[in-house]
């Protein structure tokens, strides 16, 4: 019974929070909305049974990923910059994307009924106390299985730091840095 | 920075032009502490005027004092008697510590050291004791009249002044230790607000800023004046004139002040403690100039008199104001925090800019 | 108990709110926003999936989904900065210049 | 072990005893809070030759709910075009991030809210980085150009000194090597001596890191008085600021009560194998009922007639307080309680020792420049953090092959990366002293 309770909370929040994220009028709101839509999935992780991947997921997007987000708002005055452009018709363009995707997914849902074999509702979850400590079995498969794609993800994320740095840095400074 | 700043020592208000955190430019907007004071001088006689004149430099009121009443009797070419010129020596010299006490306290506060301040408070404390036994005020003393002293100094004077000389020394110890070794403050200091010999001559400034820039100009040993061609004591010279070496210098003068009080207390000569100055003081016309070294710098007075009771004109040389106009030279290329620190080594004290 | 369905249809939700954020906004910000959201999306199906299979890869892709985010929020965020710095617009449809 | 012995402990392990942790956590924090705050008052004075607070209650003990009840009543201000939603957000983000990060923490083998999670240490540091989200925010949201410096300025201070504090920490979990705390705890156990001997650098870095996270003494410069007035607690006032201020003092009890489970032993008391020591296990009663005798005897002195009362009221209550943890030595099925009560009480005790030299520093050193202190975080903290995390890695290395005996192994590394600090901190020197020219301000060395 918690954990359905538990999982309308959490799901609940998500998609409000998203949804709110993307209407809202200022970058800092829809930040701030983004912000609690993840940690809203990160407590589905945490349901899921994926302990390691709710704390990666709060420190990384969150503590990480979310601050750049701030970060650039505050200090470039976005929002000073984007009050004076009104688009009129907004909400029916956005009902009308909305409205075709969601009609695209149902019917994904309904054809998938009468593929072979379980369809979409496959059997269910391992119980939960059966499964193994969480973090020591994913580091020990992304050290020993996944090490290749653990070395490539340093290199991309070290490519990446260079590029933002080398980019937000402004031309002018560059003689007294 | 603007004139109500926590940091900037009473209302002086500094227009920074700041390049992202580098301060490129300073403009300083003073006079809002400005009382008229020497506009007021020339309708009060000399005597009338000598309060006043503790009200300029409120941290160092007995040295103003001092200058004033050297001043006028120069005028008069009286001269103080000299049991007179020794307690004037020795109270200067308490005042002295006193001065640089508030110094060190405000500016370890400014670059962020809390503890020293209420030790700095505490010894003052006791100096300001020893002033109010003496003549009454802890702050604005008005010890002294024209042509000596008006109070007889009160039995156990000496014993007062040399306990608390003797308590002095390890407390200085008690700061040094704190603050000089400390790296952080080191940090802080260290070629911070640099004013080399040459800028600080061209600028005019003086006292511990000329000496901590490598200059050896101290009046107490140029000029001597009161009673001190009778003591020995040295002038503490620091090398490249940053924030560092004011702070050393200072600390070493608080030493020396002390060397010399226990010196003068030793033997304090007996006579009279009132020159002879008769009940109105009606100096010939003439001008003079008359300078002391008070705790911030080079304290001279110009006195112009019309053979009249009241002086026709005085014009005060506050070291504060003439060091003030340094502060734009050290500020340049440097941060926000190091600005607060610079205006603390500079001891201005705005009642003495402004008059 | 919950059931898989439960769990795919708020990821469908959340992708579709995703996809909806990224073509109707018009501030890139938002935009990037969204695609991290999207990016969220996909995790919770991978998660559900290695909780049902007991396999845990589905949690280590879903580690390295979250590492080239945060790579693609830094480089795309240093995008943003460069491009406002000189056009001082940061609107989608005003970024017509290819090289400005 | 008898049936009640064994009732009682089933009784500890319901369901509902965390939920109760839990609420006497989020009640009683804002109360110890308030009371460190009176502590550092008290401390601060006397250092400084005063006597501080004395005025609300005997000894100002009743000062903390006089400042709560004035932020109460005190009318908090909004900035006109602040906004409203970010401007009420922050503050709570900041509270809620450092309380929930206190769940995790175990404050005694028994006291722990979220019953022993797997990533233990990796929650509380996790959650308690999000504290600094509400401090941008809150510096974001009262648009005055002071409080987004003072924000942007603590923001870049608490990312960078994180990576020091991860990293410090890593060297410190390869050593007990696994992440659940009460794991952690009992390898310290096992080596019979506290990881801050076996990995003291470790210990150092996370003391200074964790002292820059927090905002406090020598780094406290986004709030620095002399500068930019308070920072990005400029625009708030009454409950709002009490917030964040409780926010800043419950994270610095999170950050002590890390290095405590970390580095001193979680709630191990001081020789926990040495038999012969087994006396201390006496100690926690002993040193309350002290405190009774000593605030009943200062009872007597007291000016005004009810503070009498209140002083014999806190003896009254120290002796309770000692009762409780004495009863069980006699009565013999509370006997399973006792790790509980004194392990709570050792790591109070050493956490609050923990706070003592955060105060400590905050009272004698003035504070960092903030070039310096990005200076000191990014160029001799975090390399030196690196170091030691190989150091211990090499140590633990030298260990399973070789087999040298672990401390012998750790000697070596230590010595190895005190080196390298040396090293790092001279090379430094070098450079800024060449680089340093007169008229810009050069990035003077610190530490």
């Amino acid at each position: 019974m918690l954990d359905s309770v538990l999982f309308y909370f959490f799901g609940g929040v998500a998609v409000v929070g998203a949804a709110l994220m993307v209407t809202s009028r200022n970058a800092i709101h829809s930040a701030v909305f983004l912000i609690t839509t993840l940690l809203a999935t990160a407590g589905i992780f945490l349901q899921l049974g994926a302990e390691f991947l709710f704390i990666a997921q709060v420190i990384l997007y969150v503590g990480g990923i979310m601050v750049l987000f701030i970060f650039v708002i505050m200090l470039v005055r976005l929002d000073v910059a984007l009050h004076h452009i009104r688009f009129r018709m907004k909400s029916l363009v956005v009902m009308t994307v909305f409205g075709v995707l969601a009609a695209e997914a149902g019917a994904i849902i309904y054809y998938a009924r009468a593929l072979p074999g379980q369809g979409l509702f496959i059997q269910n979850m391992a119980p939960a106390d059966k499964l193994a400590p969480n973090s020591e079995k994913l580091a020990e498969s992304l050290f020993n299985s996944y090490l290749l794609p653990f070395e490539i993800a340093s290199v991309l994320l070290l490519v990446a730091m260079v590029g933002a740095v080398v980019m937000a840095k402004s031309k002018n400074r560059t003689e007294e840095s | 920075m603007g004139p109500q700043h926590p940091s900037t020592h009473g209302v002086l208000r500094v227009k920074l032009k700041l390049d992202g955190e580098r301060v490129r430019g300073t403009e300083c907007v003073i006079g809002y502490l400005h009382r008229g004071v020497e506009k007021i001088a020339e309708n009060r006689s000399y005597q009338q005027f000598a309060p006043y004149v503790d009200r300029m430099d409120y941290v160092a009121a007995v040295s103003n004092g001092l200058g004033y009443c050297e001043a006028v009797e120069k005028l008069l070419n009286v001269e103080a008697p000299p049991r007179a010129r020794v307690i004037r020596t020795i109270l200067a010299e308490l005042q002295r510590i006193a001065s640089h006490l508030v110094w060190l306290g405000t500016n370890a506060l400014d670059i962020g050291a809390l503890t020293p301040l209420f030790y700095c408070m505490r010894e003052r404390e006791e100096i300001l004791k020893i002033f109010e036994k003496y003549c009454g005020a802890r702050l604005t003393t008005h010890a002294f009249r024209i042509g000596g002293l008006q109070y007889e100094s009160y039995d156990g004077f000496e014993q007062d002044v040399e306990r608390f000389c003797l308590d002095f020394e390890h407390r200085i110890q008690d700061y040094v230790d704190l603050l000089t070794g400390n790296s952080i403050w080191i940090g802080r200091t260290r070629n911070v607000g640099m004013l080399k010999a040459a800028d600080c001559i061209a600028l005019g400034a003086s006292g511990p800023i000329l000496r901590a820039a490598g200059v050896k100009w101290d009046l107490r040993k140029a000029q001597p004046y009161a009673a001190y061609e009778q003591y020995k004591f040295e002038i503490p010279v620091g090398s490249n004139g940053d924030t560092y070496d004011r702070y050393m210098v200072r600390i070493e003068e608080m030493r020396q002040s002390r060397l010399i009080c226990l010196q003068a207390i030793e033997k304090i000569p007996e006579g009279p403690i009132m020159g002879k100055v008769g009940k109105v003081i009606k100096p010939s016309a003439g001008e003079i100039y008359h300078s002391i070294e008070a705790p911030k710098g080079i304290l001279g007075y110009y006195i112009v008199s019309d053979g009249g009771t009241q002086p026709y004109r005085v014009r005060v040389r506050p070291p504060s104001f003439v060091n003030l106009q340094a502060l734009d030279k050290m500020v340049r290329g440097h941060l926000v925090a190091d600005v607060v620190a610079i205006i603390g080594t500079l001891d201005i004290v705005l009642g003495e800019v402004d008059r | 108990m919950m059931s898989p369905a439960h769990y795919l249809f708020l990821s469908l939700a959340l992708f579709l709110i995703g996809c909806v954020g990224v073509v109707t906004r018009r501030n890139v910000i938002v935009v990037l926003m969204s695609i991290e959201l999207i990016l969220n999306a996909v995790n919770i199906n991978l998660v559900l999936f290695s909780r049902i299979f007991g396999d845990v890869a589905g949690q280590v892709f879903a580690l390295f989904i979250i590492a080239d985010a945060a790579a693609e929020a830094a480089v795309g965020l240093g995008i943003i900065i460069a491009f406002f710095r000189n056009q001082e617009t940061v609107l989608a449809d005003e970024m017509d210049l290819l090289k400005w | 072990m008898n049936p009640t012995a064994h009732a009682i402990l089933v009784f500890l392990q319901t369901w509902w005893v965390e939920l109760v942790c839990g609420v006497v956590i989020v009640a009683v924090v804002p109360l110890i809070a308030g009371y460190v705050v009176l502590v550092e008052r008290k401390l601060m004075a006397d250092m400084q030759a005063r006597l501080g607070p004395m005025r609300v209650g005997p000894h100002g003990l009743l000062q903390p709910i006089a400042d709560a009840v004035k932020l109460l009543i005190k009318e908090d201000i909004i900035p006109d075009q602040s906004d409203k939603l970010i401007f009420w957000l922050a503050p709570v983000i900041s509270m809620v991030a450092a309380l929930t990060s206190m769940g995790a923490i175990a404050f005694g083998p028994t006291f722990q809210v979220a019953r022993d999670i797997n990533i233990g240490i990796l929650f509380v540091l996790g959650v308690s980085s999000l504290g600094f989200l509400g401090i941008i925010l809150g510096g974001w949201a009262s648009n005055s150009h002071y409080s987004i410096i003072g924000a942007l300025r603590s923001t870049a201070q608490l990312v960078s000194y994180e990576t020091a504090a991860g990293l410090a920490i890593v060297s410190a979990l390869l050593l007990s090597g696994t992440l659940r705390i009460s794991a952690i705890v009992e390898a310290q156990q096992q080596a019979g001596v506290w990881f801050i001997f076996l990995a003291p650098v470790a210990a150092f870095i996370y003391l200074v890191a964790s002292i820059a996270e927090t905002n406090r003494a020598p780094f406290d410069l986004p709030e620095a008085e002399s500068e930019l007035v308070a920072g990005y607690m400029t625009e708030y006032s009454g409950f709002r600021w009490a917030l964040y201020f409780l926010g800043e003092y419950a994270n610095m009890i999170v950050v002590g009560s890390v290095a405590t489970t970390l580095f001193l032993g979680g709630w191990l008391r001081p020789f926990p194998n040495v038999h012969w020591l087994a006396w201390l296990d006496w100690l926690p009663a002993l040193i309350i009922a002290l405190i009774g005798v000593y605030s009943i005897h200062r009872a007597g002195k007291q000016p005004v007639k009810v503070q009498t009362g209140f002083m014999w009221a806190v003896g009254l209550a120290c002796f309770a307080v000692a009762v409780i943890f004495a009863v069980p030595w006699f009565v013999a099925p509370l006997k399973v309680i006792i790790p509980g009560l004194n392990g709570a009480f050792w790591f109070l005790l050493k956490v609050s020792a923990y706070i003592y030299v955060f105060m400590w520093l905050r009272f004698t050193l003035p504070r960092y420049r903030f070039d310096q202190l990005m200076h000191l975080g990014w160029y001799i903290l975090i390399p030196l953090a690196i170091v030691n995390v190989f150091s211990v890695g090499i140590a633990m290395l030298l260990e399973t092959e070789f087999g040298v005996t672990r401390w012998l192994a750790l000697l070596l590394t230590t010595i190895v990366t005190l080196a390298a600090a040396i090293l790092l901190v001279r090379w430094h020197d070098k450079r800024t002293e060449s680089a340093s020219s007169a008229s810009l301000a050069p990035e003077s060395y610190a530490g």
